[in-house]
């Protein structure tokens, strides 16, 4: 299987070419968008790390080492096409246009995190795991109802791969050829679950087998790799030629949450090792200085002027007011039902609001 | 003034097929799926001809997955459709109750607003036509109390159409239950085209001022009997169909206990966490004053549906119901 | 995929040899044994819709055609393993010990029916279309634990490998390396949704990729090949060398049950001309006289025999005492809580019982 | 007579984690198995040390699907296992709510006792501690209703460990819901070894002749507040820790509203739906005519609970409960 769903790549961890079909395509104008949101993630992650420290966020999930899965699939869909991430794939949604101030607000615990720009089909992150594939089939499916050419896009780990959900979800897209890329980011965890606990199978791309649909396994921490064969499903979503399930193989090197704490089921050496070599943003500097496109005054500039933007959206995120406890009780329906209706007054009695 | 309409006389499964088929031609969007309802029509000929009607993509058969028909059915209203999504059994709806419990219902709230489910999910429910295990459970609290959700169930082929009708017509999830053994057991005349029936509106079968009668579905059908043999002893009912049991008609409830002081509560479900007990805390909040008696429940046991041999001892029969009208006013 | 996962066969369809593997085990005895049972059941099935349409019992769901699914692969198991049926396995459950008097019980809807005799390790048939494959994982994996060398079977349909409890099913079993064996009945229908909208796969037994298990596709209506191939699947079980998901490619030529109407959703024509063709029974029968096996006289005897068999069944059946609705009160827990007495109390009260 | 036994100062997740060991020790048929639940210990640290003093075979991680994991303990208990499942948050049972449902609850019953499901669910539940979405579910209501289920929470460590014991003790199904807010709330003086707190029985934490207080788990605290509150008002608090929430300790129950004539009931699960309603019909049932006045409810709302940032409102609070207290107390 390993050998049927071989790993793919477009660079190696030193940066060097190891498949040069999209070598055309690889501008030195991508690549420095790819790296710049890459870099805005990481930072952005990291605050989120903080934030939490400081007690100014609550629970914050952290990608740190997954930013070119995220990004890579992210920056293959297309304005109107719909994105259903999980709580891990802030980098996902921010490259697919969540601002920043929104993600922030979600860890706060406000409601107001849930909702994307006007006009970006951004779902709110999935809770319950593996439950968005459906979701996901469902909404290509409208848009294939509807005779558009708009694709869906889900994000899910190597665990949610056990859920019952899983297999419906890749099972109704497939019978009903729905316009979906299932984007599996195997981190090698769920939780503290390796991933030899959770499934026997050598790839998660092989169970694509069980739908007779593509499967594709790749590099997750290529973003090259995952941009163009992530593109390429896309596209064959869009003809109406099926969906694709994609295992982009990763890492996360810190915590699952901060409430987590890995070393009690992970050397975290393993963490510290893959920083120096498979890192997808170091990877994606090597090869951006073996091609010369590095230049360390762009990059000093770029990490100064994402810093600020992070700072700004904390300011907004902070700023905020304080939501008002009818936001409880309002948007339950379209219409507040009467039992509703008088535990609201009710509540704002007791609190000698009214 | 009088209007005159054309009706047609219709059993309740028959004016659930016509309030598919009324709105299925209004509204483009509205589009039926679930396992069967295509070319077999349903187990229960509920959707009937609709795929001929309206075409394989817009009635359609899935896969057997019921997570899968109402985990994509929200993928689906959230984009734009309708989708009247139907378990084939109530008591197969549980695979699906992690998509109903955490996102159909959830979706507006979590999003102020900003996306939305609205959806139909239909189920024949209810035991006492000999069905096997499991096809008979009436788990209807297991809804009524699930934020986010409306929970209707008519109990005549009139309120059927028309409640479906508004059901399709709300802009949230909607779980409307259908009674199996009303599904054939009469014909009523029902209008052609569109009418609604609001939905949580209770309506008054019967005026009587010595105790009310609380039922719903196809208890209706044993409380009217219940009643008319109370009517015999002298003792008059007020006997309500609840027809929408979340939101409850709060009004009506409190209302006729107000006036009677007695009320009897039937339901097939088991007691404990029955909607039984939601009647008797509305009337204990709004009508503790006017109580001349304690609330009386005639309802399933605590235990799981028997298989079809026992079920007639399961099913509130309208003995019980009479007797428990005789407790409440003899207090 | 198809070739990947070819459909096995001992004997096709007009009784030749196909595969010459088992040839020494194909005796008189074993053929002999096989052809009563499937005979037995056939006629106990034509029973259950005669009963069902005289409304001598309720719903009836039949399975003839699948004999050959249900009696081989139940013959390859063991005193002391376990089956896990559905609704429609009674083949299989009365090769492994179950009485015909208990399974008319079941439908006549009395929970006697769920009763498997002392010993059998029977379950009750799983009506949650999917949910047993979860049981009988659960019992296989105990029988690990325990260290014993028993092992489960499972039953279930085309339909019911869409539903999430399949994958999960599958996936723990392969996990844990429960000793147990998947045995899915193609009948090609879900009461009236075919396969071809059921899945996208072209087998069943693909699906095992997903789960690095074994997976084996064969002639459901060679009975040889059922029992055969099941058998090396209950002896990896046995040693340890984990679960294995059986595809027996077959067909129903009734009803879904009793309340179905078939010419609903498909043309019946297909199963009048499969009675002629790939019948089980039919087949065997000519095997058997290819092989000189074959005894009008004897077969002549079975029929009657067998059907004496099943009319006393019946008359079992019917001359049981009605059950008392204590049954419905008692059983719900080990000792009646409260709300349960009480109810029983006054239940039996406004029946003037005490 | 005293009698002296060694006890140790535990919090009450550490209880729970010693009412696992009691037994694992004692029976080699008791298992664990869930998500996290072996090296990591559970994300709530509840089985923290058990997979090093048992092994990989009694404490197993399981993949991530509830369905699975209860399907497979239901396969496990009726084939000579007791095993103890954890789900990793209450929110997260819905998955698994087919085979709670149809199986784990009904198997006594359809065979009329041939098959046995000794089984304990373990979940942690409830709001308050600013944890992400659907992670702060109450959702007892869906189990209490359900027949063939007993469900328990304990709201300190000793009831904690000694109420698992009896629970894992039990032929039957048990669902034992751990209130987050207390996991580490307090310590408390819990004996070694093995003792049972046994299930079905309320606990009276005061003594009072005003008003009774049912509450349970994490609302404890919040009534124990409100009671002293009362008291200096001159309210003098009956105050009654339910702990099992099916079957309810009717006699205990029954016996304090008789005495007081009043009562206040307070959990977080959304109003409709929530046990309250099932004390209030208990309280129907048996004391119609010495209540004074309308049993109050302090409880959620019929809205899902909202992200933390909200959930101060949403939760009951000691003012609240203490309003509802001079509202029946001034009727
Ligand atoms: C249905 C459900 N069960 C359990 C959980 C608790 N939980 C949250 S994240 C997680 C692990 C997910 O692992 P994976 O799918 O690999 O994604 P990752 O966190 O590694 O990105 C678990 C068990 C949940 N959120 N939903
Ligand atoms: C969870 C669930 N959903 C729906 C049903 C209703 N139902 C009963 S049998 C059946 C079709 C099953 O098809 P298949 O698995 O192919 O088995 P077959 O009946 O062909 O033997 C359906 C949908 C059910 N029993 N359980
Ligand atoms: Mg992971
Ligand atoms: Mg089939």
């Amino acid at each position: 299987m390993e050998k049927l769903f071989p790993k793919m790549q477009i660079i190696n961890e030193n940066g060097e070419w190891k498949d040069e079909t999209y070598r055309g395509e690889i501008t030195e104008e991508l690549t420095k968008e790819l790296y710049t949101k890459m870099l805005r993630s990481r930072l952005f992650d990291r605050k989120g790390v903080n934030l939490q420290r400081q007690g100014r966020i609550g629970t914050y999930v952290p990608f740190e080492g997954q930013e070119a899965s995220q990004i890579g699939s992210a920056m293959a869909m297309g304005e109107g096409d719909w994105m259903f991430p999980t709580y891990r794939d802030h980098a996902a949604t921010m490259t697919f246009g969540h601002s920043l101030k929104t993600l922030f607000l979600y860890w706060k615990g406000r409601q107001e995190g849930c909702i994307p720009p006007e006009g970006k089909n951004i779902f709110p992150p999935a809770v319950p795991i593996a439950s968005q594939l459906l979701h996901a089939t469902g909404a290509a499916w409208a848009e294939k109802l509807k005779g558009t050419d708009r694709a869906s896009i889900v994000y899910f780990g190597d665990g949610a791969t056990s859920e019952g959900d899983f297999h419906e979800g890749l099972n109704f897209a497939s019978v009903f050829n729905a316009p979906v890329v299932f984007f599996n980011q195997n981190n090698g965890f769920a939780i503290s679950v390796p991933i030899e606990k959770q499934m026997k199978s050598k790839t998660i791309a092989q169970k694509a087998v069980a739908y007779e649909m593509e499967g594709v396994r790749l590099d997750g921490n290529d973003v090259f790799a995952v941009y163009f064969h992530t593109r390429t499903a896309v596209e064959r979503a869009r003809k109406g030629e099926g969906p694709t399930l994609i295992e982009a193989v990763t890492w996360r090197y810190g915590a699952h949450t901060t409430a987590d704490d890995p070393s009690k089921y992970r050397n975290q050496e393993e963490s510290v090792n893959r920083r120096e070599t498979t890192d997808p943003i170091l990877r994606l500097e090597r090869f951006m200085k073996n091609e010369n496109m590095w230049d360390e005054k762009w990059a000093a500039d770029l990490q100064e002027s994402l810093t600020l933007e992070i700072e700004a959206a904390v300011k907004e995120m902070e700023e905020i007011q304080a939501p008002h406890y009818n936001d409880m009780f309002d948007h339950v329906f379209a219409e507040n039902p009467w039992p509703i209706e008088s535990q609201k007054e009710a509540y704002a009695h007791s609190r000698g609001d009214r | 003034m009088t209007t005159l309409v054309d009706t047609k006389k219709l059993t309740m499964v028959q004016a659930v097929t016509d309030g598919m088929r009324v709105m299925m031609k209004e509204h483009e969007n509205v589009i039926v799926l679930g396992e069967d309802v295509g070319q077999n029509g349903g187990v229960f000929r509920a959707t009937d001809g609709l795929v001929t009607e309206f075409g394989e993509n817009r009635v359609i058969d899935t896969p057997l997955a019921e997570s899968g028909i109402i985990g994509t059915s929200i993928g689906l209203a959230m984009n734009g459709f309708k989708p009247i999504a139907e378990m084939q059994f109530l008591g197969f709806i549980y695979p699906a109750f992690n998509q109903i419990m955490t996102h159909a219902s959830r979706i507006r709230a979590r999003t102020l607003g900003h996306f939305t489910v609205p959806m139909v999910i239909r189920a024949p429910f209810g035991a006492g036509v000999r069905a096997p295990e499991i096809h008979s459970d009436s788990v209807e609290a297991l809804f009524t109390g699930m934020p986010g959700m409306k929970v209707v169930v008519p109990s005549n082929p009139y309120d059927a159409k028309g409640m479906l009708v508004s059901a399709i017509e709300d802009p949230d999830p909607v779980l409307f239950l259908e009674p199996m053994r009303c599904y054939r057991s009469t014909k009523m005349d029902v209008p052609e085209g569109k009418y609604n029936v609001p939905l949580g509106k209770a309506a008054r079968l019967q005026e009587g001022s010595d105790v009310t009668i609380f039922a719903y579905g196809a208890m209706i059908e044993v409380v009217m009997k219940a009643a008319k043999t109370a009517e015999e002893k002298g003792i008059k009912c007020d006997v309500i169909d609840l027809r929408t049991l979340y939101p409850l008609d709060k009004e009506m409830i409190a209302e006729s206990v107000q006036k009677t002081g007695r009320a009897v509560i039937v339901h097939e479900a088991p007691g404990t966490g029955g909607l039984g007990e939601t009647i008797m805390s509305l009337i204990n909040d709004t009508s503790f004053l006017y109580m001349k008696a304690p609330i009386e429940r005639v309802t399933g046991f605590d235990t799981p549906v028997p298989m079809f041999a026992l079920e007639d001892h399961y099913l509130p029969s309208a003995d019980r119901v009479v007797q428990a009208i005789e407790k409440v006013t003899q207090f």
